[in-house]
């Protein structure tokens, strides 16, 4: 375990702490905060919330839900597009002192192909995030759920970009280690996961979200991240990005000892924005290495 | 890295918040009538404009016996004053659930965890009517909060305001010594106090002179059905208004993408960083799923 | 939604409030509480836990782990094995007042058929639950996890009884709805769900567990059960045995809203061994009708 | 419901546990050295044995700011006297994680949610050793709490007993008050109070005499590797021995199968409804994974 320097599929990171696509947006924290986001950004890669083809507006409110020590969402990727994003997001992205890490998702593996070359072409980011809980136009199959989809996909897409390619899984499938294999055999340089669990909260009689379900996130799911991290760790050689309920340096550090190489800090951000700084300091107070070397860093 | 009291805006007049949570400590929490006046010390903030939030977290015991709370929760800044120590912070709060409840139950001394002042302000009433010679703010139960702040800042400025507050009942009502020196009217359903019915039934007396489209300018805040109410009273009469909404609220910087408020012509805002104050012109019902208590 | 008198696939409940395998065990309960464990039985059925076709000692300790609002165990399946449950066990939990369900597991067709056949023998036993989360010797694959499997071992087990057959589902697969698909297309009579997501919380660098691995359970997997009760409603038409972190009586009856006859409590009960009549009585203090009929039956 | 106080007993001599969990008053909570007493009042409960045990939750903020504690913790009933409005439980508990942490900050009148007395008690001296003439108690660290209640009772009785009680420091010392009239040799690993050394070592020289196992008779709680030399030099000496153990618990009363303890010979035993205190002849070893504190 590290918490200095790291290398995560190519790109060199100062530390292990990223963010979680879809839990902190750079540009409205700036709005919020204003350049303090950019001159203390907490994170050692951004990774974007996904962007698809084309814009979309996100699922109807209600969007949010409390459970124990968690949250559900279905906040349905609201974005501008690969247009808007390039031409808008991306600029002001680049502010930030730390890669870009792009993360995309599309319905065929035509519409991800223009995605990722589209992506690719811009100097501006480091890697790609393939977002696959998405169902094949042509099999039906969702592509994330399945080995072969998602090995299928990831050859289709491996040829368009010398750019790293990391393939987030979902956790809603008996075995994402056997996803993550046909990720690494399909060609794909790293894999991150988890994403949310599949849920359902009810109020009154009724499904609480205005899209009737959502996905489970936060401290409740960090065991789930463990075993998933751990079983992916033992089947592919690739390096991982592990995340799920971490709030804490010591969860973090779970996670790099099961396997992780990066860690990604997503609902705690909500909670504090500077979260992911103190999970940091925490970590670099448990590796004895990074914490002598590091003190005048931060 | 503590920002000033004078604090740094943004481009809509917005105070910028210290990027980070920080501590406070709760100088005084007590019974308003059903509400609760929370006020806290928060040494290193700005002062907020009225209309802001913080996303508020007891420093412990959030996560209760059950869990919840887990997220932080929304309030509108009721009233803020810059001293030696810090800026005093007062927030007002029903006890509706388990984080109203916690933070209903701190004591002087206690921990309060804070970000903000969060995002868009209440505007000046001449940038929502340039010829406005008067503000109707119209609050429905604990919808007074931002309200008392705004109206503070308007009488600061000597701007004509009148206040016409609404409650359910005796229960759900407190608040009002934020309002002391106010020109004030009350309304209650129960008829406990002032107009029995509803606050909107007040706006809706107000606005029947002839100018009121020209020279009046409302700011309205409260539950989803009260404020479409004033929405639908101020596009009959062509009355300019804004209103300060509330939804569901997992980050109140834009990180989440959780609080989406249906714009008038499809799409939605992010209401923690394109509201929580509105114009009234900009959506098409203030009934939205979800959004206020009840 | 009703908390009053329920049928659940052909058994007559005072309430549909029963226990989860594996959460109560009445015969211990009565050595620490004495007979008011049977006088004042919360549940309206009571379900074993897991027994297999030769005794088993479990897994080694430690075998328990805390959550945020969770827990994960790694128990193992300890049991006396069939005959020793039978000749041992059941004629004590006789005198519970209310239906047996047995639960039981194997790791092959035939290992199964001997099991329900001795089960199915005895008169005290109401209906056998299938825990189906075993791998099939013969493909390797586990049951539970395929639709197929599940209907081919419900075929073979199907004529052996005539007592209802409940299939306990595994929530750690992407679409239970087609396992209990395949569970009714067998001949199943209700499917129960869900059982614990697999978790593997770590300590100091290392798995704590003994055995490494475990199950989430509790108020944590509340939203997931809620989501997997609801498809899986949506797919069959036999009735739902639903459970996973139901605390409350409104817990209760959210797990009825999306379409359970039946709720079961598991980890509730070890925080209070009276949590299920607790709940009992918060479901019909939300049920008008039964609030009103059943004031003095408890 | 209630049980009376002289609560029904099951087969080893176990008081049996009302049915369900009840809620007792603290009626008392302070330090001791290193240690907490928490004294609570349990109006409906029976009076327990020594070396039973409690489940025991705070009545609120259960749950923490991170969702724990969850599962209720178990404690070893160290004083136990009935009155005119209840039974007076004193517990002995050492900070060391989230739920000694809630329970050290109760305060009185505060609300503690108990199910007990559970488990089986120590036997008495002659059913371990039919010969005995005496017990030596033996207690390491928090370890001493089910040992204070078994040599009040063993002085009631009249029956000769000597307490040897060992501590690492001073900050991991208390509750010295509840052996005051024993007879008393403590250790301690910094040598702050009586040997420096383990609590071991004067319990081999104790034993030392050719007649020790004709006549003694050990209890023994503490942390596992402290059990396990007593285990090993009982066995040695032909002591007979009871030990007190422990294992995560997450219910108390038999149903969660998770606090096995392994068997001499194979197997596990549920340390919560067969224990917490065995037999030392019934272990191979009292070091487990998981086991006691630290
Ligand atoms: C910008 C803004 C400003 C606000 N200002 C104020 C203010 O000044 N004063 C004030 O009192 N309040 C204010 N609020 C509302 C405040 O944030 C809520 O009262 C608070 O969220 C209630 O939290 P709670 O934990 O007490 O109750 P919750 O349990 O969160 O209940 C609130 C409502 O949420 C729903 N709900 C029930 N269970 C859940 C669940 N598990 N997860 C999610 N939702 C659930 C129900 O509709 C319930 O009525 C403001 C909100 C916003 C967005
Ligand atoms: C029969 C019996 C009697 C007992 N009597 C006493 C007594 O009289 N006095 C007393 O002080 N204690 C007693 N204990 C121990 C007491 O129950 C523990 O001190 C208590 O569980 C510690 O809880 P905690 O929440 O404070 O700490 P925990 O966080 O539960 O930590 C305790 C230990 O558990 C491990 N741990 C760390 N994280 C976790 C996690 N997430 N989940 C599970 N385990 C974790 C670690 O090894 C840690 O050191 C007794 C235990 C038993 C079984
Ligand atoms: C509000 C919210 C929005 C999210 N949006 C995305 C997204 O756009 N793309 C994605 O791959 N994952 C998304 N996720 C999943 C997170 O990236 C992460 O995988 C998950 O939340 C688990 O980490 P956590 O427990 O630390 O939040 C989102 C999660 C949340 C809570
Ligand atoms: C300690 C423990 C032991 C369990 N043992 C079994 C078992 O033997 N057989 C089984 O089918 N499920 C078993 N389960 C799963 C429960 O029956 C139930 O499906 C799960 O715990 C979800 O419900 P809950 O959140 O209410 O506990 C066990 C669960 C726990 C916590
Ligand atoms: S509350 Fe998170 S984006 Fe608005
Ligand atoms: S603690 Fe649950 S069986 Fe012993």
């Amino acid at each position: 375990m590290s918490a200095g320097p790291t290398s995560f599929c190519g790109i060199e990171l100062a530390h292990p702490i990223i963010n979680a696509s879809g839990t902190f947006d750079a540009i409205a924290a700036r709005r919020a905060f204003g350049d303090a986001v950019v001159e203390r950004f907490p994170f050692s890669a951004y990774v974007s919330k996904t962007i698809t083809p084309a814009p979309r507006a996100g699922n109807p409110p209600p969007r949010l839900w409390e459970e124990p020590a968690a949250m559900v969402n279905s906040i349905g990727l609201p974005n501008k597009g690969a247009e808007g994003f390039l031409s808008t997001d991306l600029p002001a992205l680049a502010d930030l002192p730390v890669p870009l890490i792009v993360s995309v998702m599309a319905t065929s593996a035509e519409e991800f192909s223009g995605l990722v070359e589209a992506v690719s072409a811009r100097d501006e980011v480091a890697a790609i995030e393939l977002n696959v809980s998405c169902p094949n136009v042509h099999s039906g199959l969702i592509v994330g759920e399945q080995p072969s989809e998602t090995e299928a996909l990831l050859e289709a897409l491996r040829p368009l970009t010398a750019k790293p390619l990391i393939v987030k899984l979902t956790p809603n499938v008996a075995a994402p280690a056997s996803v993550a294999a046909g990720a690494e055999a399909g060609g794909a340089d790293a894999v991150s996961l988890i994403n949310t669990l599949k849920a359902r909260p009810m109020f009154a009689g009724k499904p609480w979200l205005g899209a009737g379900s959502g996905g489970l996130s936060g401290p409740a799911v960090r065991a789930v991240a463990l075993q998933q991290v751990s079983d992916v760790a033992a089947a592919v050689s690739i390096p991982i990005a592990g995340m799920g309920g971490v709030e804490s340096g010591s969860h973090a550090r779970d996670l790099l000892d099961v396997g992780a190489e990066v860690v990604a800090v997503g609902t705690a951000s909500f909670r504090d924005p500077l979260a992911a700084e103190r999970i940091l300091i925490e970590l670099r107070g448990l590796d004895p290495v990074a914490a002598s070397s590091a003190t005048s860093e931060l | 890295m503590a920002a000033s009291a004078q604090g740094e805006t943004g481009a809509d007049g917005r105070v910028l918040a210290p990027l980070g949570r920080r501590r406070s400590a709760v100088v005084a929490n007590s019974p308003s009538g059903g509400y609760t006046l929370l006020t806290a010390l928060d040494p290193d903030g700005p002062l907020p404009k009225a209309g802001q939030f913080y996303m508020l977290a007891a420093e412990h015991g959030w996560g209760g016996g059950g869990g919840r709370p887990f997220l932080p929760r929304a309030f509108s800044v009721a009233d803020a004053t810059a001293g030696e120590t810090g800026v005093r912070l007062t927030f007002v709060l029903e006890d509706v659930g388990p984080g109203t409840h916690e933070l209903a139950g701190l004591a002087e001394g206690d921990g309060l965890l804070l970000t903000g002042p969060l995002g868009r302000p209440f505007s000046p009433p001449r940038d929502v009517n340039p010829g406005a010679a008067g503000a109707i703010l119209v609050g429905g139960g604990i919808g007074l909060a931002p309200l008392a702040l705004l109206r503070r800042d308007l009488a600061a400025r000597g701007f004509p305001e009148r206040s016409l507050l609404g409650f359910r009942d005796e229960a759900h009502s407190g608040g009002l010594e934020l309002f002391r020196c106010s020109e004030l009217r009350l309304a209650s359903e129960d008829g406990h106090a002032g107009h029995r019915g509803y606050v909107t039934d007040l706006l809706a007396v107000m606005l029947e002179g002839d100018d009121a489209a020209a020279t009046a300018v409302v700011y309205a805040c409260g539950p989803p059905a009260m404020l479409e109410a004033v929405r639908a009273l101020c596009e009959e009469c062509g009355v300019a208004a804004e209103l300060a909404l509330e939804s569901p609220m997992a980050c109140g910087y834009g990180a989440c993408f959780g609080c989406a408020m249906p714009l008038r012509g499809g799409g939605y805002m992010r209401l923690c960083v394109d509201g929580p104050v509105v114009d009234a012109g900009a959506i098409e019902t203030a009934l939205v799923e979800g959004a206020g208590h009840r």
